[in-house]
């Protein structure tokens, strides 16, 4: 459970003071982001400048979440990291990385693999609330979400499908970025109304068509490109979290206030977020962007439809028939 | 009979890989009785275009789970899918869908 | 004056392994890439990203300058540098970042202001020829330049003609950027046969309507996407470079091997740079890039004309009316 | 006479601080015996929609020193700036240029 901050600290102002001059954010804007807790599902070439960004702009907390460690093959893209962190947690080294930018943001680092048993847990209330001081009285019977937003940086077919069931069985927003070779993708899931990933995708694709950035390569500065985009993404949702019709959960902060890097847009219009039910595309080779407008929310989702049959996490793995990490199987023969 | 239809195809996120890595092709889809639909698109690209491992890129009638058809910069499920009727001039995109990070 | 490399080392390898799988890039473009110098002017919101990419890719050197010491205002957007390090001037603190990330980039610090007086001497040849070890004999009467590529990072009017002039009368590709508020901008000068800074805007605008990033602000991911792009230029250039015919410098490798990022494109068409004689604008409020077509090279141009006017450097900041820096002024009273 | 021309203004990079922060405008110009140019169009904006300190804007005839004209997303010099006669539906952008980092 994270609360807004009341008000700034003289050292927010100094610190925030050119992002506070932004009419579209302001100091409501800034209380707003102060308030938000971001879950980041990866620590690599997409998770790196999106921890980065976040962190910098003063994102209430920050759980960074990668089960794997830091290797030389992943320094080209995955810049929070350094030599000197070979061998090491990804999500440790990050976690170190965007304290030193901003000791502020209340970062939790997780080493672990994100699976059908820890997700629900994690996003929604974990720790488990009973441990955490109580910091909003008159609330308790509603426990605050975890985590209010999720930002899927994953690798992988199987930890995609199992990110966005959780998003959909929790009720968060998920923003979903990937890259590959010299092209990019973005969308704004399950947020003001919009699809769910499922709604798009509703059958994995085939294992064989499945290219990871260890088979298929990938040049470091485009997850770069999509991890900040993917920031701006996060911080339009969480800079208008207070006054966002498209977010009403339990416990949630009666706040009318204005605030938010897409006010001036979205507050006659839904989705608010500019990538939700939009699909963002970009090629690296002819730094190309094209937007695409996706289809609603489908009545007939097995996740986020009028009759769900998606109740509860199941086998990802099964799923999809692929591996939850986009390390070559065959190495390890 | 209808008129041949001129249509711009893409191939993106990897899906070009299937086409000699070439993304954009300007096709002319012969003059025949019907107008022309997005299945016979399908099956027209799989005779001429395709080159090798077809089940890579189409499935039954229709494309493979993992790619996102787009008609004229807009998802194709807006647009009627496999029954969309193309028009002279239309942008298809067929783009694979990313997952690395 | 810097070589590529003959071979990569079994750990360049490795560490490129990601990168080196693209057909785009391949060995031969990775050893172009060690071969290239970039200057880096301003090591702020653009500079930062811009650099950790350019070394986290490989480019053989860095030059990073600025005269600027870390403040608290600046951690918001300038991503390199951390908490510890204010005060510090931001060219050490960018060049100790980008070393814990790649080592094996030869990172220069210049913590000056470029100025009228060193622009040339440092894009050209500094520290002096005489002063390094020769690398390379037989060319010892036509000495290699000190940097191959110039990218503006800068924040303000003065420095960005003294940039173009001095990129014009040195023969050196310009990859610009800038930000403010939620908007960007990204042009590719002086290559390609391609215009210049001064094709485009002859006259310096009149100095109040210029808005700097301390009185209009800046979303600090704003300028994080733009640098991005600006590597993405960077790196397609430099990794051309052996076959680029846009580039032929005295001294310059006779190298027709393939590599470059944009070969599959290029090899037929001029300028190669994607963002030559373009200019891509970036709206954060609404994620919209725009790609517009430019003018040519301009032969009345004062700086790359037929008959240009600028054959040395001047007092830009007479010529603009205005300080080469972009700290309010009035705060100095 | 010509008929009524109708284009889309869009203000950006700053600019559109001088016309109440609105980005877009679609506006109708009325019709007149010769076509509409450039430079009357610059007389029309400063006459209708700039608010205040239209020297931000204009100097002269023409912009001033620091904005970009893009004509259906080609910079104006490639359509004969101040002399370019608009069309119906036409895109025009005045574009602030940034110097921030
Ligand atoms: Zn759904
Ligand atoms: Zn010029």
């Amino acid at each position: 459970p994270l609360t807004a901050k009341a008000a700034l600290s003289n050292e927010d102002i100094m610190r925030y003071s050119r992002q506070l001059l932004l009419p579209e954010l302001g100091v409501q804007g800034q209380l707003n982001l102060s308030g938000t807790s971001v879950l980041v599902v990866g620590c690599g070439g997409l998770g790196c400048p999106l921890a980065q960004y976040l962190a910098a702009a003063g994102i209430g907390r920050l759980g960074l979440l990668d089960y794997d460690e830091v290797e030389l093959s992943n320094l080209h893209r995955q810049v929070l990291h350094g030599e000197e962190n070979q061998g090491q947690a990804k999500a440790l080294s990050a976690s170190r990385a965007v304290r030193r930018l901003n000791s502020t943001v209340d970062c939790v680092p997780y080493h672990l693999q994100l699976s059908p048993e820890n997700a629900l847990e994690l996003i929604q209330q974990y720790p488990p609330e009973a441990n955490l001081p109580c910091r909003r009285l008159g609330h308790l019977d509603f426990p605050d979400p975890m985590y209010d937003i999720v930002a899927d940086c994953s690798d992988n077919v199987p930890t995609r499908y199992l990110v966005n069931d959780a998003c959909v069985l929790s009720g968060k927003p998920l923003v979903s970025a990937s890259a590959l070779r010299m092209e990019g993708q973005l969308t704004v899931y399950n947020y003001g109304g919009g699809p769910c990933y499922r709604c798009l995708y509703p059958t994995p694709p085939p294992p064989e068509t499945v290219t990871n950035c260890s088979d298929g390569g990938v040049l470091g500065v485009v997850p770069g490109i999509m991890g900040c985009f993917q920031a701006l993404e996060v911080l339009k949702i969480a800079s208008g979290r207070g006054c966002a019709a498209a977010r009403v959960a339990p416990g949630d902060m009666a706040d009318n206030s204005p605030g938010g890097l897409f006010s001036a847009f979205d507050l006659n219009q839904a989705p608010p977020a500019s990538c939700g039910q939009q699909l963002l595309m970009f090629d690296g080779q002819d730094a190309r962007f094209r937007s695409i407008r996706l289809r609603p929310k489908q009545p007939g989702c097995a996740a986020c439809g009028e009759k769900p049959s998606v109740t509860g996490l199941i086998d990802y793995e099964a799923f999809c028939g692929s591996a939850a990490t986009d390390k070559c199987q065959k190495l390890n023969l | 009979m209808a008129a041949p239809v001129g249509v711009h195809l893409e191939f993106g996120g990897g899906a070009e890989l299937l086409f000699n890595g070439v993304k954009e092709h300007q096709v002319t889809l012969p003059s025949q009785s019907d107008p022309w639909d997005m299945k016979q698109l399908l099956v027209w690209i799989r005779r001429n275009l395709l080159k090798e491992r077809p089940e890579l890129f189409v499935q039954g009638d229709t494309v493979r789970p993992g790619i996102l058809v787009l008609i004229n910069d807009a998802d194709w499920e807006l647009m009627g899918e496999l029954e969309y009727q193309l028009e002279d001039q239309d942008n298809i995109v067929f783009i694979s869908t990313l997952h690395g990070g």
